[in-house]
C-alpha cells in the first residue's frame, strides 16, 4: 500500500464559547488510504462531528478552531491552506454528505440546480453538459426518474430520495475521500439498507475512500474496513473491523459492542456501562473512560495512557491493560461482566 | 437489582453544578453577561431611580412659572434653560420620567392582561371562538394604530390616562397573538402530552404549564412593548391628545418647544433626548432579555 | 394560487366589514357635530340644525349605517360632510401624496435596511456590524416627529440646503396628471419640476424610512445569522462554494423570507402612520386629510378613508404572501 | 397465558387534513387503520414499524391522548371509549406513557420534585410529606439520588432524564405502561441502562408494557409478543421468538433483512425492498405493502388480508397464508 | 433649490420689479368660495378678492365707503335706503352687473335659509316669511339704482350691506352652475378665480377689467394653507411665501429683527376671555367670578405670549368699536383683594375646577393651552386649583354649548364692528345655546341690549351699551383677558398691504417695489 490519502496527526479542535475553551477533539490521529472505508464510532458528542468538519474547514466561523495537528491530504496541510485553496479542495476532492437530509438541501432551489451548481463549480463545461451529467449523477444513485427530479424541490423528495441527491452532489466531481456523518441515522432502516448498499458500490465502483461517520455498530460491521473508536475526543481504539469486534482491547469497545440488543437472539441482560460521556473540558488528568471502568486502578485515574499497538498490525487501543498482561481486556473479565 | 446497584450513586462529575438552577436563573446568568442588555437595563434603572427620586432631584417645581425669565439657554442656575413660562426644564424633564414611565409600563400591563385573555381563550378553546377573536385582531391590526389611538382619545377626550387607555388598546392584538401562538404551540409539546397523560385537567395544564411558559416571551416582547409605547405617548402628547398642562410629559414639551427650534433649541433637544434614551434602554434591555430568555439558546 | 387568491381577497370583506362597523360607532361616539363644526363658532342654533337634517345625521344610527353600507356596496364611498365633494375623487390626491412618500421611504429602507442586514451579519461582530446595529437600534427609538423637526431645522433653516415643507414649489406648481408628482414630471418631461419633487421629499422620506430601515436591517441581520447556521448552508460550503455565493446565493433567498413580512407589515403601518410626518412637513397626505376630517367629524370620509388604508394595508399583506409563494416553494395555496 | 389486560378492536384513527380558509377537510390520513391486539397481564408486547405507520397514534388512542375514529379499548373490562372525563383521568392512574424525547417531555420550567409530584397532586393522593416522600422512593428506585429532587430537567443528561419520565410514569403505581421509543434518544449504552432499568421495573412491580420502538433489536431484547405495523395495519403479531426466527409476513422478513448485524463475519443475503413508504393520506389498494411486495399476486392489489392466526399464536395480515 | 443663498432666497430682490405674484400662506383651507353660504374666516378671505360688496369697509375700521354701489340715500325713518351703482361694471364671466344682478342676490338669500344662507338670516333677522325678518323688499328702480325696503329700522344696516358674505355674484354663474357654485365662484373683484386644489392652494388671476383704475397691481395671488404656525414661518423665511397670516407673538422679535421681512399689524377687532359659567358650582357666586378677575394677571400674559402685541381689556368689546366704555375701571391683579373675596364668599381655601384650554389657535389667542396655563398658575395663588381640560374644536365647542365648561377660553372676532355684534352676541341671554357659553342671564342687560338693536341714533345707542358694559362688569361672567393686535409678516417690499380688522384683506392695492 502506498502512502494514505489522508492522514490526520494531533488534531486538536476547541471551541471558544462564552463558558471558555471547550476541547472537542484532543489530539485524534489516524489514517485512510485510498478505496478504504474507515468507520468513525463513538457515544454523542464524542467528537466525530468535529473533526470531519476540522478537516473540511467548515468549523463555525469564529468560534471553532483547529488549536493544534495537522490534516495531510495529498501531500498538504489543510490545516494551513488558503481559504481558497479550500473551496477548491470542497466538492472536488473531498466531498462531504450531512445526517439530516430534511435540512440539507436548500428548499428554495430544485435539486437540479443544486446539483448542476456543484458540478459547474469544480469542472469547466457548460450548462448543458452539467445538466446532462446531473441526469447521470442521479441515475448513479438510483433515483428512477431522473429527469422529472432535476426540477423538483427538496421537499418534493422523500428522506431517502433527498440523501441519494446529498450522494449525487457529494460524488459529482468524483472526489477521492467522502466523508459521510451518519447518512443514515435519519432514516427507516429498509430506506438504510439501501443507501449503504448504494455507498459500499460507489465505494467499490469508483475506489472512493469514505470516512464513515456512525454511531451504529451494526452500520459499520456492514461497510468499514477499519474502525476507530472515540469517546471524548479522543482515539480509544483503532483497527480492522476483524479486530474491533472479535477481539476488543479497549473496555469502552467491549462495552459498546455487549451494550447492542441484538436481533438474532435474546440475551439474558445487556452489558450497560455506567454514567455517561462526560462534556469535553471536564476530565482533568488520568484515562477519560476511568470513572466509567470496571477495571480502572490507580494508575488510570492518574495517568493519561496513550494508543498501544496490540498483536495484529494496526490495532491500537488506549487502555493500560494491554501493557499490563499485554492482552487488553482478556475473556475472562468479559465473562465476569456477564455474570454481574 | 446488581445492574441498579452498579449505577453509581453519585453520578460523574458531567453535569456541571450550577448556581440557579431554573431556567430563570440560567436566563439572569446570560443577562448578566450580555454588556449591551446591562447598559440597557442600567439606563431603564436609571430613569426608574430619577421617576423615583423627582421630587429630591428636581432643583426646581416642574410648574413653577418664571414668566421674566422664558427661553433662558442653558447655564448653571438652569442645566438645561427653562421653557417658555420660565419653567426650569431639567426639572420637568426629570418629572417626565415619572409620566412616561407610568404610561409605558401601565399600558403594556393593560395589553398584556387583555391580551393574554383574549389569546388564551381563542388558543384553548379554538374553534368559532378562535375565529371571532382572530378576526378582531385582524381587524384591530388593518387599522393605523395611531389613527385608532387618536380615534379612542377623540372618545374618551385629551387626558393622560385615556391616552394610556388607548396606547393599552393598540397594542391589545399584538400581545392577544403573540399568546394564542404561544398556547397553540405549547399545546403540541410532548409535555402536555404527558401532563395530559396523567389524567391533569385542562385548566391545570393551561395555569401550571401552558402560561408559566408563556412568560418569557410575553415578558421580552411586554419589555419591547414598553419603548413603542413611550413613543406612542409622546407621539399622542406632541398631538395634543396626551398628558395635559401642566404636566410635563415629554411628547408635549416637545410639541409646546417646535415653536422655538429656532430660538431656543434646548427647549426642544432635552426631552428629545429624554424620550430617546429612555426607549432606547428598553430596547436594549428587551434585546438582552429576548436572548437571555430565548428557548433556542437552551442548550 | 389564483383560487388561493381569490379567496384571500373574499377574507378581506368580513374584516372590512368589521372595521366599518368600528369605524361608524367609534366616529359617532365622539362628542361634536358636525354641522356645528362646519358651520362654525359663529353658527346659529337654526342653522346648525337645518344642516344636521341635511346632512341626514338627525337619523336613527341603524338607518345611517344602512346607508353608508349600501352606498359601499354599489361602490359609493360617500360624500365629504365638509366640502360635499365624492370622496372617491377627493381622495385620490391625498392618497397618492402618501403613497408617494411611503414608497420612496420603504425603498430608502429597503435599500440601506437589506444591505446594512446583510454586511452586519456578514462581518458578525465587527465595527461595522457595531455600528450599523448601534445605529439600528437609535432609528427604533426616536421619535420621528422629533427627528422630523431636527432635520427640518438642521438641513433646511440652518443650511438652507431642503424646503422645509410640502410637496412642490408653490409658485411653480406641479400639473397633476397621476398626482404621484415623481410620474407626473417626468410624464411632462420636466426635469427642473422632477428635481424640485425630489427636493421635496428628501427631508420627510428620510424621517420616515428610519423606523422600518431599522427594522429591516435588524431583521435581515438576524435571520442571515440563522440561515447561515443551518445545514443547507454547510452543504453549500462543502460544495467549495465561495461565500459570496453562499450569502447571495443560499442565504439571501432564504433570508428574506421573514424580512418580506415586516416589509409588507411596514409599508402598511406607513400608509396609515405617516400622520406626523405629514404634520411636520405639510406634506398634503392621507394621513393628515383623516386626522383632519376627524376634527371636522367628516364623518364619511374618516369611515371611508379608514376602510380604504385598511384594504391597501390587507392588500399589501396578500401581496407578501403571494411573494412568498413566488420565492418557496414548500409553500403552496390551494 | 394469564388474562388480557388491555383489549384494542378494530381501532382506528383517521385525521383529517384540512386545506384552504375556511379549514375544509380536503383528505383523510389513515394514521392507524384497523388495528386489534390484546395485551396480557404481565407481558411486554412490542409494536415495531417504520416512521409514520402509526405506532405513537395507536399508543396514544390507548390512552385517549387522541380520540380514535373508531374502535374499542377494554382496559380491566371497561370499555375506556365510553368513559366519561373524570373517569378517564382515573383510568390513568393505571395506564400511564413514557415517551421518545426526554428533552421535550419534561417541562423545562418545572424541578424534578414538582413533575414527579404532579400525578399525585393531580390523583390526590397523599399528603404533602407523603407525596415528597414518596418522589424521593421514585428517585433511588430508578436509579437517581433524592438529591436531585431540587433540580431542573436540562441540568440531567439525556438518559437521567429518561429515568425521570420512567419515574414520572411510576409515580402513581399504574399496572399498564406505554413506552413510546422511551430509548430511541439514546446512545447505546445509555439505552442498555434504560433498557435493564425497564426489565427490572417490570418485575419488581409487576408492570405490563407496551414497548413502541423502529429497532427491532430493542424490541427482540425486550417483548414477549411482537407486533409489526406497516401504514397504519398490523401485519404481524407473534411472540418474539417465532416472529425473529420464522418471520411470515414478506414484509416483515424485508424488515428484519435489512437490519445491520454487528458482526463482521455475518453476511446475510440482503432482501433490498424497493421504493419508499407511501403515504398514508393515499395509501395502496388492496395490500397496503403490495407496491414493494417481491412476492405480490393480484388479488393482493385488490383485497385487503385480514389478520388472521396462521400458527399457534401467530397471527399474519397476508393473503400468502390463506 | 439646493444650495440656494440666504440673500436670494429671501425674496425675488434680484428682480426687482419683476414679482407680480403674491404668495399668501395661512393656517386653513376655505370650505367654499360662495360667501354667502359659509361662516368661516378662511373663506371669505379668497372670496373677498373674487367679489365686490354694494359698500366696503375703510381701510382701517368698518366705516363704509363706496364699492359697488356710488352713493346713497336713507329716509327719514330709516326705513328705505336707496343706492346708485356703479355703471360698467362686468363680472368675471362678461355679463353685467346691474339692478337686477343686486336684486337677484338678495332674492337668492331671503330665500333661502339657516342652513343656506347662514349669516343672511343672522344679520338681516330671519328669511322672506319670518316675522323678524328686516328687510321687507329690494327692488330695482331703474339699471343701476336699487332701493331697500326696510321693516323696522336696523341700526347696522351699512355695516352689514358691507359684509363679505353679501358680495354680489353673477346671476349667470349662479343660475349656471348651482350648488357647485362655491366651486365656480364668479364676481366682480380684482381678481379671477382660477384654481382650487383642496387643503392646498386656490390661485386667482388679476381682472383687467377691474373698475378701479390701474387695479389691481398684482397678476396672481396664491393662498396656500400650511396649518403650523411655524411652519408656515418657516415657509416665509425660506422664500415659498410672501406674507404669512398668524405670526406666533413670540416669533415677533426674529422677524423684526430681519431686515428682508416687515410686520403687518391688524387693527384689533376682538376680544379673548375666560368664560366663568354662571351656572356652575362655586362660579354661581358673583363674589367668586369677581375674585378670578382679580387673580389674573394680564399684562404678565400678554408679555409672555402676545409679545406685547395686545391690550389688556376690561370690556367684553374692544376699544375701537363706538360704545365702548372707557370709563370702566378694570379689576386690578391684586391676590389679596382676590383671597379676601373668595374668603368672603365661602372660600377661604379655594376650590377645584377645570379650566378648559382652546385647543386651536386663533388671532386673539395664539395658544390657548399655554395661557391656560399661566392662568392655571395665577389661579393657584389663590387657592383655586384649576384642572386643564382640553378637547377637540369641535368638542369643544359642542360641550361649551351644553354648559359643560366651569371656566373656558374663549374669543370673538367682531364681524362688522358693531357693538350689538359683541355684547348681545356673546353675552345677552337669547344668546345662551349659541355663543353665549357662559350662560350668563341678566334681565336688565337683556332689556338694554335688546333695545340698543332698535335704535338708529347712535349716540343713544353708545350710551345703552355703556350701561350694557357696566353691568357686565359687576357681575363678571367673564375674565375679559386681551384684545390682541393679529401679527403678520411679509417680505419687505410688499407695498399696499393694510390688514384690515375684520380679517379680509382686499389684495386689489397690493405690489412688490
Ligand atoms: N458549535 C459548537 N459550539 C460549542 N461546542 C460545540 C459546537 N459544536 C460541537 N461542540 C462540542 O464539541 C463536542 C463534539 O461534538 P461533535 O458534534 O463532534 O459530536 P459527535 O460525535 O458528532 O456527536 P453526535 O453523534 O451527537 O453527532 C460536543 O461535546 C460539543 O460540546
Ligand atoms: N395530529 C395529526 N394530524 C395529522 N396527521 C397526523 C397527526 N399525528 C400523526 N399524523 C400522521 O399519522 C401517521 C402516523 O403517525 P405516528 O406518529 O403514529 O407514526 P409513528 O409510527 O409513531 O412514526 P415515528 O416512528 O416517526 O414516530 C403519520 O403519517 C403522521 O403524519
Ligand atoms: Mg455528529
Ligand atoms: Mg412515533
Amino acid at each position: 500500500m502506498e502512502g494514505p490519502l489522508l492522514e490526520v496527526r494531533g488534531l486538536q479542535t476547541s471551541f471558544f464559547t462564552d463558558e471558555g475553551e471547550i476541547p472537542a477533539v484532543d489530539g485524534v490521529d489516524f489514517s485512510i488510504y485510498e478505496g478504504e472505508v474507515l468507520g468513525i464510532v463513538g457515544e454523542s458528542g464524542c467528537g466525530k462531528s468535529v473533526t470531519s468538519l476540522s478537516i473540511m474547514g467548515l468549523l463555525p466561523k469564529g468560534i471553532g478552531k483547529v488549536v493544534g495537528g495537522e490534516i495531510w491530504f495529498k501531500g498538504e496541510n489543510l490545516v494551513e491552506a488558503s481559504e481558497r485553496r479550500m473551496k477548491q479542495i470542497r466538492g472536488n476532492e473531498i466531498a462531504m454528505i450531512f445526517q439530516e437530509p430534511m435540512t440539507s438541501l436548500n428548499p428554495l432551489f430544485t435539486i437540479g440546480n443544486q446539483l448542476v451548481e456543484a458540478i459547474r463549480l469544480h469542472t469547466k463545461i457548460g450548462k448543458k453538459e452539467a445538466r446532462a451529467r446531473a441526469v447521470e449523477m442521479l441515475k448513479l444513485v438510483g433515483l428512477p426518474r431522473a429527469e422529472q427530479t432535476l426540477d423538483e424541490y427538496p421537499h418534493q423528495l422523500s428522506g431517502g430520495m433527498r440523501q441519494r441527491v446529498m450522494i449525487a452532489i457529494a460524488m459529482a466531481c468524483q472526489p477521492a475521500l467522502l466523508i459521510a456523518d451518519e447518512p443514515t441515522t435519519a432514516l427507516d432502516v429498509t430506506i438504510q439498507a439501501q443507501i449503504l448498499a448504494l455507498m459500499k458500490e460507489l465505494n467499490r465502483t469508483f475506489g472512493t475512500a469514505i470516512m464513515m461517520i456512525t454511531h451504529d455498530l451494526g452500520v459499520v460491521a456492514e461497510i468499514c474496513d477499519r474502525v476507530i473508536v472515540m469517546y471524548a475526543g479522543q482515539i480509544v481504539e483503532e483497527g480492522s473491523v476483524q479486530a474491533i469486534f472479535r477481539r476488543p482491547q479497549h473496555p469502552y469497545t467491549v462495552g459498546l459492542i455487549r451494550s447492542i440488543p441484538d436481533i438474532r437472539g435474546k440475551k439474558e441482560r445487556l452489558y450497560s456501562i455506567p454514567g455517561q460521556v462526560p462534556k469535553p473540558g471536564t476530565i482533568r488528568c488520568g484515562c477519560r473512560f476511568a470513572e466509567r471502568c470496571e477495571y480502572a486502578f490507580d494508575r488510570c485515574r492518574q495517568e493519561e495512557p496513550q494508543l498501544y499497538e496490540v498483536g495484529e498490525q494496526g490495532h491500537r487501543t488506549r487502555c493500560f491493560l494491554v501493557l499490563e498482561k499485554g492482552g487488553g481486556v482478556d475473556e475472562r473479565a468479559v465473562a465476569r461482566s456477564e455474570r454481574a | 437489582m446488581a445492574e441498579l446497584a452498579r449505577t453509581p450513586a453519585t453520578p460523574p462529575t458531567a453535569i456541571r453544578e450550577e448556581k440557579t438552577g431554573s431556567l430563570w436563573g440560567e436566563a439572569w446568568q446570560r443577562f448578566r453577561k450580555n454588556k449591551i442588555a446591562l447598559v440597557g437595563a442600567g439606563i431603564v434603572l436609571f430613569f426608574i431611580v430619577i421617576a423615583l427620586l423627582a421630587p429630591w432631584l428636581a432643583p426646581y417645581d416642574y410648574k413653577e412659572q418664571q414668566l421674566a425669565e422664558r427661553l433662558q439657554p442653558p447655564s448653571g442656575e438652569h442645566w438645561f434653560g427653562t421653557d417658555d413660562f420660565g419653567r426650569d426644564i431639567f426639572s420637568r424633564v426629570i418629572y417626565g420620567a415619572r409620566i412616561s414611565l407610568w404610561v409605558g409600563f401601565f399600558s403594556v400591563l393593560g395589553s398584556i392582561v387583555v391580551g393574554s385573555l383574549l389569546g388564551i381563550i381563542a388558543g384553548y378553546y379554538g374553534r368559532w371562538i378562535d375565529g371571532i377573536i382572530s378576526r378582531l385582531f385582524d381587524i384591530m391590526l388593518a387599522f393605523p394604530s395611531i389613527l385608532l389611538a387618536i380615534g379612542i382619545v377623540a372618545v374618551l377626550g385629551p387626558s393622560l390616562q385615556n391616552a394610556l387607555i388607548a396606547i393599552a388598546v393598540i397594542n391589545v392584538p399584538n400581545f392577544g397573538r403573540l399568546i394564542r401562538s404561544r398556547v397553540l404551540s405549547i399545546k403540541q409539546e410532548e409535555y402536555i402530552m404527558a401532563a395530559k397523560a396523567i389524567g391533569m385537567s385542562d385548566w391545570r395544564i393551561l395555569f401550571h404549564h401552558i402560561l408559566p411558559n408563556s412568560l418569557a416571551p410575553i415578558i421580552v416582547q411586554g419589555t419591547l412593548a414598553i419603548a413603542t409605547a413611550i413613543i406612542e405617548a409622546a407621539a399622542l402628547g406632541f398631538l395634543g391628545l396626551g398628558a395635559q398642562p401642566p404636566n410635563p410629559e415629554w411628547g408635549k414639551m416637545l410639541s409646546d418647544a417646535k415653536d422655538f427650534l429656532t430660538q431656543a433649541p434646548w427647549t426642544m433637544i432635552f426631552p428629545g433626548l429624554a424620550i430617546m434614551l429612555t426607549v432606547l434602554g428598553f430596547n436594549l434591555m428587551g434585546d438582552g432579555l429576548r436572548d437571555a430568555l430565548d428557548p433556542r439558546m437552551k442548550s | 394560487m389564483l383560487p388561493y387568491t381569490v379567496k384571500r381577497v373574499l377574507m378581506i370583506i368580513p374584516v372590512l366589514f368589521g372595521m366599518s362597523l368600528v369605524v361608524f360607532f367609534m366616529i359617532r361616539a365622539i362628542p361634536g357635530n358636525p354641522a356645528q363644526v362646519i358651520l362654525g363658532q359663529k353658527a346659529t342654533k337654526e342653522a346648525v340644525a337645518a344642516l344636521t337634517h341635511k346632512l341626514g345625521l338627525d337619523e336613527p344610527w341603524y338607518v345611517q349605517y344602512v346607508k353608508y353600507i349600501g352606498g359601499l356596496l354599489r361602490g359609493d364611498l360617500g360624500e365629504s360632510i365638509r366640502t360635499g365633494a365624492p370622496i372617491a375623487e377627493e381622495i385620490w390626491p391625498y392618497l397618492a401624496a402618501t403613497i408617494e412618500l411611503s414608497l420612496v421611504a420603504m425603498i430608502i429602507a429597503v435599500i440601506i435596511g437589506v444591505n446594512a442586514g446583510i454586511i452586519s451579519a456578514w462581518f458578525q461582530n465587527s465595527w461595522f456590524d457595531y455600528i450599523a446595529m448601534v445605529l439600528a437600534l437609535l432609528g427604533v427609538s426616536m421619535p420621528i416627529f422629533w427627528l422630523g423637526l431636527m432635520e427640518q431645522w438642521l438641513f433646511s433653516i440652518q443650511l438652507d440646503w431642503l424646503p422645509t415643507s410640502g410637496r412642490e414649489d408653490v409658485r411653480n406648481p406641479i400639473e397633476p396628471i397621476t398626482h404621484l408628482y415623481l410620474i407626473d414630471t417626468l410624464l411632462s418631461g420636466n426635469t427642473e419640476q422632477f428635481w424640485q419633487a425630489i427636493q421635496h421629499l428628501v427631508l420627510p422620506s428620510v424621517a420616515l424610512a428610519t423606523i422600518p430601515m431599522a427594522i429591516i436591517a435588524r431583521m435581515t441581520r438576524s435571520s442571515m445569522l440563522e440561515v447561515m447556521k443551518s445545514d443547507y448552508i454547510r452543504t453549500a460550503r462543502a460544495k467549495g462554494l465561495s461565500m459570496f455565493w453562499v450569502v447571495y446565493k443560499h442565504s439571501l433567498k432564504n433570508a428574506i423570507i421573514p424580512v418580506l413580512t415586516v416589509i409588507g407589515l411596514q409599508t402598511g403601518l406607513l400608509l396609515g402612520g405617516a400622520i406626523l410626518t405629514e404634520t411636520i412637513f405639510s406634506w398634503p397626505g392621507i394621513g393628515r386629510y383623516i386626522y383632519d376630517a376627524i376634527g371636522y367629524r367628516d364623518y364619511p370620509v374618516i369611515q371611508s378613508g379608514i376602510l380604504i388604508i385598511a384594504a391597501i394595508f390587507i392588500f399589501i399583506n396578500l401581496i407578501v404572501d403571494l411573494l412568498y409563494a413566488a420565492i418557496d416553494p414548500r409553500i403552496k395555496y390551494n | 397465558m394469564s388474562e388480557p389486560l388491555l383489549e384494542a378492536k378494530g381501532l382506528k384513527k383517521y385525521f383529517p387534513i384540512t386545506g384552504g380558509i375556511f379549514g375544509k377537510q380536503i383528505g383523510t390520513v389513515k394514521a392507524v387503520d384497523d388495528v386489534t391486539f390484546t395485551v396480557y397481564r404481565g407481558e411486554t408486547l412490542g409494536i415495531v414499524g417504520e416512521s409514520g405507520c402509526g405506532k405513537s397514534t395507536t399508543g396514544r388512542m390507548l390512552l385517549r391522548l387522541i380520540e380514535p375514529t373508531d374502535g374499542s379499548i377494554t382496559f380491566e373490562g371497561y370499555e375506556v371509549t365510553a368513559l366519561s372525563k373524570a373517569e378517564l383521568r382515573r383510568l390513568r392512574r393505571d395506564m400511564q406513557m413514557i415517551f421518545q424525547d426526554p428533552f421535550a417531555s419534561l417541562n423545562p420550567r418545572h424541578t424534578v420534585e414538582r413533575i414527579l409530584e404532579e400525578p399525585l397532586i393531580v390523583h390526590g393522593i397523599g399528603s404533602k410529606e407523603e407525596r415528597k416522600q414518596r418522589v424521593r422512593e421514585m428517585l433511588e428506585v430508578v436509579g437517581l439520588g433524592s438529591y436531585h429532587a431540587k433540580r431542573y430537567p436540562h441540568q440531567f443528561s439525556g438518559g437521567q432524564r429518561q429515568r425521570i419520565g420512567i419515574a414520572r410514569a411510576l409515580m402513581t403505581n399504574p399496572k399498564l405502561i406505554i413506552a413510546d421509543e422511551p430509548v430511541s434518544a439514546l446512545d447505546v449504552s445509555i439505552q442498555a441502562q434504560v433498557l435493564n432499568l425497564l426489565e427490572d421495573l417490570q418485575k419488581q412491580f409487576s408492570l405490563t408494557y407496551i414497548f413502541i420502538a423502529h429497532d427491532l433489536g430493542v424490541v427482540r431484547h425486550i417483548s414477549d409478543r411482537v407486533g409489526v405495523m406497516y401504514l397504519g395495519r398490523m401485519v404481524e403479531l407473534a411472540d418474539s421468538e417465532s416472529l425473529y426466527e420464522a418471520p411470515k409476513h414478506p414484509y416483515t422478513k424485508a424488515l428484519l433483512s435489512s437490519v445491520p448485524i454487528p458482526d463482521p463475519d455475518h453476511k446475510a443475503e440482503r432482501q433490498l425492498l424497493s421504493g419508499d413508504l407511501p403515504s398514508p393520506a393515499n395509501p395502496p389498494q388492496g395490500c397496503a405493502f403490495h407496491t414493494r411486495c417481491s412476492a405480490c399476486m393480484n388479488i393482493c392489489r385488490e383485497r385487503r388480508p385480514e389478520l388472521k392466526e396462521v400458527a399457534n399464536g401467530h397471527y399474519v395480515a397476508c393473503h400468502l397464508y390463506e | 433649490g439646493c444650495g440656494k443663498s440666504k440673500e436670494s432666497a429671501g425674496s425675488g430682490s434680484d428682480k426687482p420689479s419683476a414679482q407680480d405674484t403674491l404668495v399668501y400662506g395661512r393656517g386653513g383651507d376655505s370650505v367654499s368660495l360662495d360667501p354667502a353660504t359659509v361662516t368661516d374666516g378662511e373663506s371669505l378671505k379668497v372670496t373677498k378678492n373674487i367679489f365686490d360688496t354694494l359698500l366696503d369697509y375703510n381701510d382701517n375700521d368698518t366705516s363704509v365707503k363706496p364699492a359697488l354701489a356710488t352713493e346713497w340715500t336713507i329716509s327719514e325713518d330709516g326705513l328705505t335706503y336707496t343706492f346708485k351703482l356703479r355703471q360698467g361694471v362686468k363680472f368675471h364671466d362678461g355679463t353685467d352687473f346691474n339692478a337686477e344682478a343686486v336684486v337677484f342676490n338678495f332674492e337668492r338669500w331671503a330665500n333661502g335659509n339657516a342652513d343656506t344662507f347662514p349669516y343672511y338670516g343672522s344679520m338681516f333677522g330671519g328669511y322672506k316669511n319670518d316675522e323678524s325678518h328686516v328687510i321687507k323688499e329690494v327692488k330695482a328702480l331703474d339699471d343701476y339704482t336699487v332701493q331697500f325696503v326696510l321693516k323696522r329700522p336696523q341700526a347696522p344696516f351699512l355695516k352689514n350691506i358691507a359684509m363679505p358674505p353679501f358680495a354680489i355674484a353673477s346671476p349667470t354663474a349662479v343660475e349656471k352652475y348651482g350648488d357647485k357654485f362655491g366651486e365656480h365662484p364668479v364676481g366682480t373683484g380684482p381678481f379671477v378665480f382660477k384654481e382650487w386644489k383642496r387643503n392646498e392652494r386656490i390661485v386667482l388671476e388679476k381682472n383687467k377689467d377691474y373698475w378701479e383704475e390701474g387695479y389691481p397691481k398684482l397678476n396672481q395671488v396664491i393662498f396656500v394653507s400650511i396649518p403650523d404656525n411655524s411652519a408656515r414661518l418657516n415657509a416665509l423665511l425660506k422664500g415659498e411665501i410672501d406674507i404669512m397670516e398668524d405670526l406666533n407673538p413670540t416669533d415677533l422679535k426674529q422677524v423684526e429683527g430681519n431686515k428682508e421681512f416687515q410686520i403687518f399689524k391688524r387693527p384689533s377687532m376682538n376680544v379673548a376671555y375666560v368664560g366663568l359659567t354662571a351656572t356652575r358650582g362655586p362660579l354661581k357666586n358673583k363674589l367668586v367670578r369677581q375674585a378670578l378677575n382679580y387673580a389674573v394677571d394680564k399684562q404678565a400674559i400678554i408679555d409672555a405670549f402676545y409679545a406685547g402685541q395686545a391690550e389688556p381689556a376690561k370690556n367684553p368689546m374692544p376699544p375701537s368699536i363706538p360704545g365702548y366704555n372707557d370709563a370702566i375701571q378694570d379689576y386690578p391683579f391684586d391676590l389679596e383683594k382676590a383671597k379676601q373675596l373668595l374668603a368672603e364668599a365661602g372660600y377661604p381655601n379655594g376650590f377645584e375646577i377645570e379650566l378648559w384650554a382652546m385647543p386651536v389657535p386663533r388671532p386673539y389667542m395664539p395658544d390657548g393651552q399655554k395661557i391656560a396655563e399661566a392662568i392655571q398658575a395665577n389661579f393657584a395663588k389663590i387657592g383655586v386649583k384649576a384642572k386643564i381640560v382640553s378637547y377637540e374644536w369641535a368638542t369643544y365647542l359642542d360641550k361649551l354649548a351644553k354648559g359643560e365648561a366651569d371656566a373656558f377660553l374663549l374669543g370673538w372676532t367682531g364681524d362688522n364692528g358693531d357693538a350689538d355684534n359683541f355684547l348681545y352676541a356673546l353675552l345677552d341671554k337669547d344668546s345662551i345655546g349659541s355663543n353665549n357659553y357662559t350662560y350668563f342671564s341678566n334681565d336688565e342687560l337683556h332689556n338694554i341690549l335688546v333695545e340698543a338693536q332698535t335704535i338708529s341714533d347712535e349716540n343713544k345707542r353708545n350710551e345703552l351699551y355703556k350701561q350694557a358694559q357696566e353691568i357686565i362688569k359687576e357681575e363678571a361672567p367673564w375674565i375679559p383677558l386681551v384684545h390682541s393686535t393679529p401679527l403678520l409678516a411679509g417680505k419687505a417690499n410688499i407695498q399696499g398691504f393694510h390688514p384690515h380688522p375684520t380679517g379680509s384683506d382686499k389684495f386689489t392695492k397690493v405690489e412688490f417695489k
